[in-house]
């Protein structure tokens, strides 16, 4: 994780659009990379490279462990019941945490009373959080010291319906929860506003009051620093990493034959991860120990370190196992910090998890959003021009924005976008599988299915026009051939239940985290253990660890010993958006080839040959021009004169250098999704039968373990499309389905048949030359299941979730 | 979960005598952990525990009386069953699927395979609705003793389309529509005795007591569930709509009974689920079929009959049409 | 919304996405429209003034709870 | 919590004896070995059980557990959750708890063979009964078919669904050699999995039952 605190850092306004110019090495060699798709276009690709980096892997037809279908390392343990999550973590002397959150959307604490909480017999701590969580508490196990005292105007103001406010460290998680509720608070509850559109109207309460920017003109502050404020309103964003606005857009509509404008609204949906989010902190005069569920092991140890002014060396951060984040377990969190203050307090180790209700919450969403698209066309299919206004709430947080793929997806002279935050007294939203991309695509290819009927044209074929993206064609092509897609005119079925086809397409930066790092340690006795604090939270981080150690070393995957999730390990990348493979399996290898090259070297001394002679392959260690020798593995490591040899490395920068800029979208995670539906005119019900999804996440290590992410992210597309939705009741703030009964996610009989198509793509950036997964896997699947329901009823659905209501409604029915 | 003792009743006369209250009684009347309850399954009573909008004194098991758990059929006295039955019980019973189709159907998408194994039939016509604002210990409901409807002014598209006057949330049973559809009784066994009567008779709408959903009183406890015998022209379906297929509540579902002579339909017993606080016989439907042979065109004329009346709410119009289409196809698939 | 030239030491945000470009010029992915922000102090959105934490409101140094980032502390 | 009078109701001072007192009056240091008050049968009572009626809790009590073909004694209060039994007092951490209230079904246990939610049990209610749990199903070092064929077909992810995934798909095998793919969509129709895992449950359960042919 960046680091802020060690130097000023300057942030870009504008990032550069350049192609940054390969990176400089003292020493350096020339390797030929494969580059492009095997059976398409596969060609090489020399890069300049240091002279540490190991030698260009082929392409994977030609290895043993990368690139097959490998069983998930740790799948013994999850079946069996055997694997440790931080909700299964229990240690001596443990306490159990229990917060006590705001009632109210918005409201000001008038008096505060834990006396009572802490008099419960069982209790050791109580923590009640002041505007500014102190780091240094004082001991209060056994209550020997007095009470802290509350200064009202120290107490934050409630702004949502589960905010925190206290909480309390108990015996057993039955004496906590019954402590909690013991706080006595009396609230002054004020005006609160929960909706987009009303909250963004004058006159609507207002979430955050002016700032007071000159504490000597505190008395000045009123009406015009409101109106400053716009309210509610923040922004707009007008732009991002990919650049700011281009062209003319007034003068490109100008130009174009014929515009659609249209509006998009897409709900707020809930993470549901089935771990929740939370802790066990164990505070010790000489470490802070603290097993976390988080998809970011370094990013907690630093968040820790920094709040309670530790070194980073005195924290330590496990996540064994993790029961899923999708985006929203980075940083230590509100649970995470108050565990450590209760630990600290009470001299034990406090273990705080979020119930379901407080998950729903709290611990983020996907904002929604309202996105005005508006698009020029030219009648031979281009666009000529793009205006996207949008808003979105994160609720009492910032970041609803939608529009990097309006901006990038396709060519066009001439964008622009205006992208409002509004607040509300809601839950903060978090980063969600593909943040802003899932809902601008649900708008973008919305509308380009609309260009192309227009145009009399079929829809995938009408993005081979306007479409750059390479690979992306290629995915069309084949997902097309594997869906059996033939263009069918809107509303064709005659029955009731109407059968639709649709397609869509998204694409996700290709971004790696350089601050990557792994060791490999290879033992005497042929044991190799592969270590990094990255985590495994559920994507088979640890299995693809093993394939590329394997691969390097001539060994099989269950041969290795995979030790990530700790921050004793080298720093790894957080596991989110889709950074991870890209990350760390170069990182991996180059410190496997190191390790390596040690070895080989000890067992070219015991030959007499050079180690480059040396090959390792199928568990054995040979000589390349003397067939006689030849020893397994075991019996070379033997042959070490140290106990063990072992190397780590980080991720270079990529070969070649980082593209970055306008041509980002044009790289490599680009997805294409085929569905088809069933939609009953008659109650207004969805069926998705099928859905096809092609893909190209660089080279595939694991095809399974892909197809297994791809499948999620198709089916977290179906939750999104058709089910899920945060309902909150508009007279009291709370969310009335906070809880896995009433949020509707997909089950069994909600799952479509799902069919993966692969592209393997080699675009010779590093030793492995592997994306990520998860976010290009979700972003296309709503909108293609929108387009498909079009096809079938003749009528669209601009608004999410497609439920039966809508249907009905659109169709004139009811 | 609040704390609370724990007792087996040993039989039905001494459960009887442990009990003092209904359990919408405790949520009323005898909070703070004074009531005596009994629990069947425990399916939903945990779950109003754990919401802690229930916090009993003492629960009184069932589990262990024998003789609960008995279902019987023969063609003289139709279907028996004891109120330790669970679903999944009547899902695997071969009589119900071969003679009482409509409640086979009932059973079988009924909640999750987990919950059918446990929940039981005495429990499951004794459950609480579903709303979400009675199921919230933030909103106290009239349904709990407040003054205040939260649905009727918030969110209610799942909510009732008919008797919506007082609390519009709907009975959460969904074998009860096929049940009453078949004209089944319940026996209740209290300190004086049994009484037998009919289930449609046994619920209550939220204009009669919105505090309670049956007539069942605090020391009576369901001991029987019966239904008539049917015969060759007895043609029955249930359809459920959820949102999802798999577990999910309804949001809307139909019995349909009919008693056919030929081509022709002697009696009809239409029942609407997830439509009203209590499952709602259509009469009106019903004599539109009587004397008449289906087709389609008298389904459709019963079902905009069956919809006459109805008062749907700010977010839930949908379930008249929803219910329409569901009773039609109910119907056509009953007659084959 | 304008990005600051300096942002608060205890500014965070998801900056998962990892870093664009290594090397010696560092960027930080944090994309002011899609990303969510917290404070390291409050550990929430809303800073210890009570604010909303964001990429552009947390460089100003006359917001009250600003704090510059250590520069000696690593001696660079 | 300890059981001690203060805790106890007015009936059982009427009864005049709890089971604390009970228990050592008899003379006993373990419960679970003897047959106790009615109402709490041990396995294979020796005796049919006493007409007497105990009121148990609301303090601890102790309660002997059938799990995996073990006894297990463990002192619990009455409105402890067979989940919390099971994770909290034997270990058996396997038993994953995610809704909490029995629409996830992640908490899936066998309760004399049949799938049930653990959260929405009450572990008092199960004795008596034979509970079977993730941890159990492997018979002798060898995987249940089920478990190998989730292993071999990538039906986990996170694996925070898999134990109850596991035992539903386990459990319709056992009652259904023959399961046809919507058979095994019926079987999970209440098993939520957030990273979708559900197309490879699918296809091990199938598989599994191929094998165990």
């Amino acid at each position: 994780m960046a680091n802020p605190n060690k130097k000023k850092v300057v942030l870009p306004v504008a990032p550069d659009t350049k192609t940054h110019a390969p990176a400089k090495h003292l020493y350096s060699k020339k390797v030929k990379l494969p580059y492009g798709v095997p059976g398409h276009d596969l060609t090489e690709m020399e890069r300049e490279v240091s002279i540490d980096e190991p030698p260009a892997l082929p392409i994977n037809e030609k290895l043993n462990v990368i690139g097959k279908r490998t069983k998930r390392v740790d799948a013994i343990y999850k079946v069996t019941g055997a694997a440790k999550y931080t909700a299964d973590i229990k240690l001596p002397g443990m306490l159990y945490g229990k917060f006590l959150r705001s009632p109210h959307p918005h409201a000001r604490i008038k008096s505060l009373d834990v006396s009572a909480a802490r008099r419960f017999p069982g209790v050791h701590a109580v923590h009640v959080l002041k505007m500014e969580p102190g780091g240094s508490v004082e001991r209060e196990s056994g209550h020997d010291v007095p009470a802290e005292t509350y200064n009202l105007d120290e107490l934050p103001l409630l702004r949502y319906v589960g905010q925190p406010i206290a909480a309390v460290a108990a015996e057993s998680q039955y004496i906590a929860n019954e402590a909690a509720k013991l706080i006595k608070v009396e609230y002054e509850t004020k005006p609160f506003v929960l909706e987009l559109d009303k909250a963004r109207k004058k006159g609507a309460p207002i979430v955050f009051e002016e700032v007071i920017k000159d504490e000597g003109n505190e008395g000045d502050v009123g009406v015009q620093a409101a109106e400053e404020q716009k309210g509610n309103l923040r922004g707009p964003t007008t732009g991002s990493f990919l650049g700011g606005p281009r062209g003319d857009v007034e003068k490109g509509f100008a130009e174009a034959d014929f515009i659609l404008e249209k509006e998009f609204r897409t709900q707020v949906q809930t993470h549901c991860c089935l771990e929740t989010h939370g802790v066990v902190s164990d505070w010790k005069p000489d470490m802070l120990t603290v097993y976390a569920s988080t998809q970011n092991t370094a990013g907690v140890r630093d968040d820790l370190a920094e709040f309670f002014g530790l070194p980073k060396s005195k924290v330590r951060v496990i996540t064994e196992y993790m029961g899923g984040g999708f985006g929203s377990k980075f940083g230590a969190g509100h649970y995470g910090v108050m565990a450590t203050i209760l630990s600290k307090k009470a001299g034990r180790p406090v273990k705080l998890m979020l119930d379901r209700e407080e998950e729903h919450l709290v611990a983020g969403n996907r904002p929604n959003s309202h996105q005005m698209l508006k698009m020029g066309f030219k009648n031979d299919g281009k666009i000529i021009a793009i205006d996207l206004t949008s808003y979105g709430t994160a609720g009492v947080g910032l970041g609803a924005g939608v529009g990097r793929v309006a901006q990038d997806q396709y060519e066009c002279p001439n964008f622009r976008t205006a992208q409002y935050d509004v607040f509300t007294h809601a839950g903060p939203g978090a980063a969600f599988r593909a943040p802003g991309n899932v809902q601008g695509v649900f708008a973008l290819e919305q509308v380009i299915d609309e260009a192309a009927e227009r145009l009399g044209m079929d829809p995938v074929k009408y993005r081979d026009v306007i479409d750059k993206h390479e690979v992306r064609k290629l995915m069309r092509m084949k997902g097309a051939e594997a869906f059996g897609w033939k263009y069918k005119k809107p509303g064709y079925d005659p029955g009731p239940i109407k059968r639709g086809f649709g397609m869509a397409q998204g694409q996700w930066t290709r971004f790696i985290n350089l601050n990557s790092s792994a060791t490999v340690r290879i033992n005497k006795d042929g044991s190799v253990e592969v270590m990094s604090s990255v985590q495994d939270i559920g994507t088979g981080t640890k299995t693809i660890l093993a394939q590329v150690v394997a691969e390097e070393l001539g060994l099989m995957a269950e041969d290795i010993t995979v030790k990530i999730g700790d921050t004793l390990y080298p720093d790894g990348p957080g596991s989110g958006g889709s950074v991870t493979a890209g990350s760390i399996t170069p990182a991996v290898r180059n410190a496997t080839y190191k390790a390596k090259m040690e070895l080989l070297g000890q067992v070219a001394g015991a030959w007499d040959v050079e180690i480059s002679d040396l090959e390792t392959k199928n568990g054995e260690v040979y000589s390349k021009s003397d067939s006689s020798k030849k020893m397994s593995f075991g019996e070379a490591t033997n042959k070490m004169r140290t106990n063990q040899v072992m190397a780590t490395a980080s991720r270079p920068d990529d070969y070649g250098g980082f593209e970055i800029g306008n041509g980002i979208g044009y790289g490599r995670l680009g997805s294409v999704q085929f569905a088809e539906v069933l939609v009953d005119t008659e109650t207004g019900f969805i069926k998705v039968e099928r859905v096809v999804a092609a893909h190209s996440c660089g080279r595939p290590l694991n095809p399974m373990q892909l197809e297994s992410q791809i499948n999620g992210g198709v089916i977290m597309g179906v939750g999104y499309a058709l089910y899920e939705d945060r309902i909150l009741d508009l007279n009291t703030g709370h969310m009335v389905n906070a809880n896995l009964d009433q949020y509707k996610l997909p089950y069994s009989k909600e799952i479509p048949k799902i069919e993966t198509v692969l592209i393997e793509h080699y675009g010779a950036f590093s030793s492995t030359d592997a994306s990520g997964i998860g976010e290009p896997a979700n972003i296309p699947t709503a909108a293609a299941i929108a387009n498909a329901v079009y096809n079938a009823i003749g009528a669209r659905l601009y608004e999410l979730p497609m439920s039966p209501q809508k249907v009905l409604a659109a169709l004139g029915v009811s | 979960m609040n704390r609370f003792e724990y007792i087996k009743a040993p039989s039905i006369a001494e459960a009887i005598d442990m009990m003092d209250s209904t359990v919408p009684e405790a949520m009323v009347t005898k909070t703070g952990g004074s009531a005596k309850v009994v629990k069947a399954g425990g399916t939903d009573l945990l779950d109003l525990i754990k919401e802690g909008i229930l916090e009993p004194g003492r629960l009184i098991d069932l589990k262990n009386i024998p003789g609960l758990d008995k279902l019987s059929y023969d063609k003289k006295n139709g279907l028996q069953f004891g109120p330790m039955v669970t679903i999944a019980d009547l899902e695997n019973s071969p009589e119900v699927k071969k003679h009482y189709r409509a409640l086979y159907e009932a059973a079988t998408h009924a909640a999750t395979p987990q919950i059918r194994n446990m929940a039981t039939m005495g429990g499951n016509l004794m459950q609480r609705p579903r709303c979400w604002y009675f199921r919230s210990s933030g909103h106290h409901c009239r349904k709990k003793g407040g003054t205040t409807c939260f649905a009727q002014i918030g969110q209610n598209q799942f909510h009732s389309i008919f008797l919506t006057n007082v609390c519009p949330c709907v009975h959460p049973s969904s074998l009860a529509t096929a049940l009453v559809a078949y004209d089944g009784k319940v026996e209740l066994t209290g300190p004086e005795g049994k009484r037998v009567i009919a289930l449609s008779e046994f619920f209550t709408p939220s204009e009669v007591n919105v505090t309670c959903e049956n007539v069942a009183t605090n020391q009576e406890i369901i001991t029987n569930i019966m239904l008539p015998p049917v015969n060759e022209g007895t043609r029955a379906f249930y359809i459920k709509q959820g949102q999802r297929e798999s577990y999910d509540w309804s949001m809307g579902d139909v019995a349909v009974v009919l008693q056919m002579d030929g081509k022709k339909c002697q009696d009809a017993r239409i029942v609407f689920g997830a439509a009203a606080p209590i499952p709602l016989r259509r009469e009106a439907a019903e004599e539109v079929l009587k004397g008449k042979a289906i087709t389609e065109k008298v389904v459709v004329q019963a079902a905009k009959k069956a919809l006459e009346g109805a008062t749907p709410l700010a977010h839930n119009g949908y379930k008249v049409h929803l219910f329409q289409t569901l009773l039609k196809r109910t119907v056509m698939e009953a007659i084959g | 919304m304008e990005s600051p030239d300096q942002y608060c030491r205890y500014l965070r945000g998801k900056n998962a996405y990892g870093l664009l470009e290594g090397g010696d010029k560092p960027f930080l992915n944090f994309d002011p429209a899609t990303t969510t922000y917290w404070c390291l102090r409050t550990m929430g959105p809303v800073g210890p003034d009570s604010q909303p934490v964001h990429l552009s409101a947390c460089g100003k140094e006359d917001r009250k709870c600003f704090t510059m980032p250590e520069t000696e502390k690593t001696g660079e | 919590m300890k059981n001690d009078s203060k805790e106890r109701s007015p009936e059982q001072k009427k009864q005049g004896v709890s089971r604390r007192a009970f228990l050592r009056g008899a003379g006993v240091t373990t419960a679970g070995t003897v047959a106790l008050a009615s109402g709490m049968l041990s396995f294979k009572p020796a005796e049919p059980a006493p007409a007497k009626t105990a009121i148990l809790g609301p303090g601890e009590t102790e309660v002997t557990l059938m799990v995996n073909g073990q006894q297990r004694t463990v002192r619990i209060e009455p409105r402890t959750t067979l989940a919390d039994a099971l994770r909290e007092h034997l270990n058996l951490t396997g038993t994953k708890v995610v809704c909490d209230r029995g629409s996830c079904s992640a908490c899936t246990v066998w309760l004399d063979g049949k799938p049930v939610n653990s959260c929405m049990t009450l572990a008092i209610d199960v004795e008596g009964h034979e509970v079977t749990t993730v941890e159990g199903l492997a018979k002798d070092g060898e995987l249940h078919p089920v478990q190998e064929a989730f292993i071999e077909h990538d039906a986990s992810m996170c694996g925070f669904c898999t134990p109850g995934m596991v035992m539903s798909c386990a459990g319709l095998l056992a009652r259904n050699p023959n399961p046809t793919l919507n058979d095994v969509k019926m079987a999970t129709s209440g098993n939520l999995c957030r990273c979708g895992t559900y197309p490879k449950v699918f296809e091990a359960t199938l598989s599994a039952a191929k094998k165990m042919k």
